[in-house]
């Protein structure tokens, strides 16, 4: 037994961590840890660079463009991408839908998307929720009528991230009314430039604006824009959320945030004394820190497990409670910390605070994640 | 002992929830919000005609001579409404804190009648929530005082016509003793604000004091005497932020019901999933403890209680009202899901102010501090507090 | 409006403080606060006193011997009884079987169980529960089979509080399997001296034995002992719990636990000082005494509702759930101040904390209040 | 990176299981704790013959060499069984307090072979759970050393033949040096004990020493120098009690999932109802953050990190492992209802000996303060711990 990272591991992260250094733009970086918005170019920018060291689809088949690393590896790459302050990965093309099509796409599919997400030429969203379908996927009610070589869409998706910045979506879409609630559905990848399409901007509390709905106005889409077969819609998602790695971005993520919460009891003063200095605050961020330690050696042992070989379970679902609450906990004690401060916008505590209650509610709210767990893992 | 609310009172309760269902609502508060001032001076006007201005103050001193009552219910009904006009800076924090210096009745008079806008300038970058800490000064210069300094967080700061300011007159920063109130005017020499529209849907300044000159007449109280005062008006702002939080989380949680009544998924109202039904269970016992932590605060107000067990009971008061305030505020976002963290979307609205209230005049752990350490002069062994509440319309549970 | 107490309110709360300081046996008081076992002969002692004084039963109509007091009174004197170190009412007879005999038994029954209650001849335990039915007591199996003037009763009930000192037992038995779930049950008095009654002690993980199984076998009563009509019992238990009045008892003892939690941590020392005068441990003292004086001010205003004719509602489970979160608390907090000293079973402190894991378990879990309140009071 | 159990590691882990699943159980275990010594010689025989109490003690002083990774295995297994014999006490505490001094390879030698029991006297009245606060004297009288002085708490001190004692031998009280390890007799001239039965089973006993004379040989380390071995010593008794701690959540979760199955109410299986599947879900979730803490924990003991290092990690660990315990012992009486409160039931022995653990060794507020103070020297950026865990046969989740 040898439990600490191997030299190559050492050497490995040392070769990623010199890459951002070199090839992270100084003000991106700067966004990225004071929590600006990033524009679509900051994003491009930073993913072509990723691009030309063949490092943008970690997640890929070699054949593919893939790296051919190992569960280790992706592990050192993802936590040194969070803590060199480099933008955190848009899911939506090489995480989400790749995947997809790689599995199940047919050749032209592959030889056409697969090729332009690499390069970003594509920006991809994510069609899935409806504002009647939350929790309840399956009953989602955006339907698809096949009309010769097209289907024609209608419907609204919404809680779409970057839909602003996006040329392509992929949906899912009810193609089979009359079919059982999963059984009717089909995935299908729309042109976002498509006549019919609209896109309505979404703000949030903390007044950003990363969401938007999504209207299908009787959008005509190409048959062959249809991954797989008609009906299996549901069986990819699944197949997808299944094979989801359990991403570490998250708690490197959180270590950073963590940073700058103590950054900022530094700056603030309490009884003559500075807050990180105060024994009460300073206790409870050592309780969020602890917390985040247990989360971060789950999450290697979850790492080993799958380095074994075994499939990646409810792994994810803990990972997803545990870390959007540590998430939620630090920007709490940003805003605490902030004081009078957390009036003003300008500081952001606030804003860090309402923005991330959102962790517990996407993806898979964290009430749906127990239910998994309870399901999956306890068999009640 | 007798429970009900004045006939009076009972008056002013309708009147307050007629304005709140009748000229409020999300659309018109947004464009208020959105407008120059932050607040509606047509609202203003009306809660002068209707006496609201000068509710709880002496008759003395040109008030109606109500009791920190009266101005629950209001701060309860605005909360409900989230309404924005600066009640709070100008009546409660202002003008008690002119009530409480005994002077300056020509001053609360028009404020009373809605002409005058005040603000409470108190916090400090180095101080802050502790109103003993004031390191803003002021010099003798002759009979008048020449301040400098710099004062956050001023609410409404932008259209305040004059400010009570807290000022070192005497000693070091953390000296208790040599605070002096003063007031300045909004657009004296010598002031420069930088205003900002807040998180939650106000307006604040941070104010800075450049050579200010004030003559004696603005000494509110005595001078080196104004942290008694400061820390009774305080005490009032503790109770009118219960109040409005009181107001705020009963809508956050009605709310929050009626969502998991109409909200199907899965073929059923997702109020049908026993975690949410306990969730909304738990929230109701939240609001229910920070109602009754208001009511007691309120009391605390109006008792003869000695200053310390005053501020006590209002330490108290603030610690569950943030509590509680936090956690129906947060349950009320994750169970409406992510409707809920839109900006279109009202709830999200009322979470904002909640936090932002969790945080004014002093958080948990500010409070928790001081009831600890007033709580050493004390007798160790505790009895439940011996005075009966009132019952506001609001039944219980 | 007047929020004072009245000047007779005061009186009166001076009248029955004398009468505890005169009348309460020092030894029982002892007992009463240091948490030791309190004897049979201790509560009829001082039940013997307070039947002397007309105060047995102020829940009852004057007609059998109440005081007529109204709720503000009854309050008043709840908190009198647990801030005196008086041992707590025993309800079983005064508050439970009373009642309902009170409301639904014949003439022959008062005259014979009401001033046997009072004189303390006779002590009441409850045989609701059974191994197979905590929360769904209505699935209970006791089976009572009529033989000519006598019902023969076979099954068995648990956690019976005090079983060793009741000389009769109230019971909730099958009569009619047929029926459906609640309509079969009757409400059945069983004298514990009859052959076929046996007591079986259960030792509670504090090592205290309060609670017990009782045996019936082949147990013969006569049917006279039967309250109200046959097929009734679960109604008449019912009508019980819906007008039990919200004690305000438990409060006050939160507030006498949390005066033994303060001395005991007055007593302690760290780094140097006491543990009282440490910051961390009063602002956990501080936390819980808030919590607890806010409910005792939603009590009071329950109260009101009470006092202004309202029929008390949901505020029992209500009660009953803060009410022992909070006691919970303060056991908690007793255990962690004593330390090392938590060990040894002489200091009782984690004995204490033990024991309190009962209180979010009996007379309807909090789970179960929570299902109450969701329904009755959020129609969910 | 190779993550699975050495094949050693794995046949300790097969013996001790067979061990607690064949010789212990609630029957035998009842028997053992009511008797006279509160454990089983017999047991001890055995863990002798298997070699487990000696298993991480280096082979230079007649261990065999394993690491604490081995120790984890025995104790979360004993954790499981909640297994009362003296380990923690013997081997974990006096056995490595001596390892650590350095000498007495004789004694170790003994212990080894089960001929000799030890435990660890270090806890005083007045210093909670501060190990260099230390109120027992020793003068100096020759050669000799003569203890006067009180200590708590002393697991098994009715069968210890020694003790390892902390005594003050220079400075005051709570002077970080002029502390020394002294072993002493249990039955020396001068010591009286009182002894009692622990709330969880176990023995432990309150001890007076009374002008106890030892030699010079008695000394553990260097005079004076005895802190720095004892605060080591703890370190590898919190790593130790996280692992006892993570078996014994390991039944309590299990029991209570179990239960939730079998137990029906309403017609149903209780674990059909949402609110206690999702307990169960949080009870998972903490049991699992304590097991990775505990692996962090162990492996920070073996780590070539500096000692305040290796103490803020123990200290991180064990307000996990408190923290996690406390959760889903307090849960698993919760949802198995009153049954889970009787003496015969075996879920109570488990919350019992896991609310001790909560204790033992310093609580969450000791080692929150610990980690806090210790972290001051620290660079305040912060990254996850750069080793990977061990994986035990336990998998994940």
């Amino acid at each position: 037994m040898n439990l600490a990272f191997s030299p190559e591991d050492h050497a490995f992260r040392a070769e990623v961590r010199s890459f951002i250094k070199r090839e992270l733009p100084a003000e991106i970086a700067r966004k990225t840890r004071d929590g600006d918005e990033l524009t679509k170019d900051d994003y491009v920018n930073w993913q072509r660079r990723l691009a030309a060291r063949g490092w943008m689809a970690p997640n890929w088949p070699v054949a593919h463009g893939g790296t051919g690393w190992n569960v280790v590896q992706k592990h050192i790459f993802d936590e040194e991408l969070a803590f060199g302050y480099a933008p955190r990965q848009i899911p939506f093309g090489v995480v989400m839908v790749a995947p997809i099509i790689i599995e199940f796409g047919n050749d032209a599919q592959k030889a056409y998307y697969l090729p332009r997400i690499l390069s970003s030429d594509d920006w991809w969203c994510q069609g899935y929720s409806e504002p009647g379908s939350g929790s309840d996927l399956a009953s989602l009610q955006t339907r698809a009528v096949r009309d010769g070589d097209h289907y024609v869409v209608n419907g609204t998706k919404t809680w779409i991230t970057y839909a602003q910045y996006a040329n392509l979506i992929f949906c899912l879409v009810r193609t089979d009314p009359a079919a059982q609630k999963q059984r009717g559905i089909s995935f299908l990848l729309i042109d976002m430039t498509s006549p019919g399409v609209s896109v309505r901007p979404i703000v949030t509390i903390d007044g950003g604006h990363e969401i938007n709905e999504v209207h299908f106005d009787a959008v005509r889409v190409p048959v062959e824009n249809l991954v797989g077969a008609e009906g299996q819609g549901w069986t990819y998602a699944k197949f997808l959320l299944e094979h989801e790695r359990n991403s570490t971005a998250g708690v490197a993520a959180s270590f950073r945030l963590l940073g700058h919460l103590k950054e900022l009891a530094a700056q603030q003063r309490v009884n003559g004394k500075t807050l990180i200095d105060d024994e009460r605050f300073a206790e409870k961020i050592a309780s969020v820190e602890i917390e985040l330690t247990a989360l971060s050696y789950a999450q290697l042992r979850s790492l080993a497990s799958e380095h074994a070989g075994k499939t990646p379970g409810a792994e994810s679902s803990f990972v997803k409670i545990k870390g959007t609450e540590i998430q939620q906990a630090i920007t709490e004690l940003m805003m605490e910390a902030d004081g009078y401060g957390a009036l003003d916008p300008a500081t952001r505590s606030a804003l860090w605070y309402f923005n991330f209650r959102k962790t517990s509610i996407y993806a898979g709210s964290n009430e749906i994640q127990h239910n998994i767990i309870a399901k999956r893992i306890l068999g009640l | 002992m007798d429970f009900s609310l004045s006939s009076d009172q009972l008056l002013i309760k309708e009147s307050v929830d007629r304005f709140v269902g009748d000229a409020y609502g999300a659309e018109r508060r947004r464009a208020i919000v959105a407008g120059n001032e932050g607040f509606s001076r047509d609202h203003w006007r009306t809660f002068a005609s209707l006496g609201w201005l000068g509710i709880a103050l002496p008759e003395s001193q040109g008030g109606f001579g109500g009791s920190p009552v009266e101005s629950m219910i209001l701060m309860e009904a605005f909360g409900r409404g989230l309404v924005v006009e600066p009640y709070l800076p100008t009546v409660v924090l202002g003008g008690n804190a002119l009530a409480f210096g005994g002077a300056h009745g020509d001053l609360l008079e028009q404020m009373i009648e809605g002409e005058l806008l005040l603000s409470l300038a108190y916090a400090e970058d180095g101080s802050r929530y502790d109103e003993g800490l004031v390191e803003t000064r002021a010099r003798r210069d002759g009979d008048d005082l020449v301040i400098d300094g710099k004062k956050r967080g001023v609410l409404f700061g932008a259209v305040a016509d004059k400010l009570v300011v807290s000022v070192r007159t005497r000693g070091l920063s953390q000296d208790r003793h040599g605070i002096t109130l003063v007031l300045v005017d909004g657009d004296a020499p010598g002031v420069r604000r930088r205003d900002y529209r807040t998180v939650d849907g106000g307006r604040a300044s941070d104010v800075v004091f450049s050579g200010v000159r004030v003559g004696p007449q603005a000494i509110v109280g005595e001078l080196d005497g104004g942290l008694a005062i400061l820390e009774r008006t305080l005490d009032y702002g503790i109770a009118a932020l219960a109040a409005e939080a009181v107001g705020i989380m009963s809508v956050m949680h009605a709310t929050t019901v009626d969502y998991l009544k109409a909200r199907t998924q899965f073929g059923v109202p997702i109020g049908s999933f026993q975690v949410l039904q306990h969730r909304a269970v738990d929230m109701l016992m939240s609001l229910e403890m920070a109602r009754s932590m208001c009511y007691y605060g309120t009391m605390a107000l109006s008792s003869s209680e000695s200053d310390p067990q005053r501020r006590r009971a209002l330490s108290a008061t603030k610690v569950q009202i943030a509590r509680s305030g936090r956690y129906v505020g947060q349950q009320a976002i994750q169970l409406h899901g992510a409707i809920g963290m839109t900006e279109e979307y009202h709830v999200g609205h009322y979470f904002k102010r909640m936090s932002m209230i969790e945080l004014a005049l002093g958080d948990v752990d500010h409070h928790l501090r001081r009831y600890v350490a007033l709580g050493r002069i004390e007798d160790r062994a505790e009895r439940p507090p011996d005075v009966a509440p009132p019952v506001a319309a609001e039944s219980f549970a």
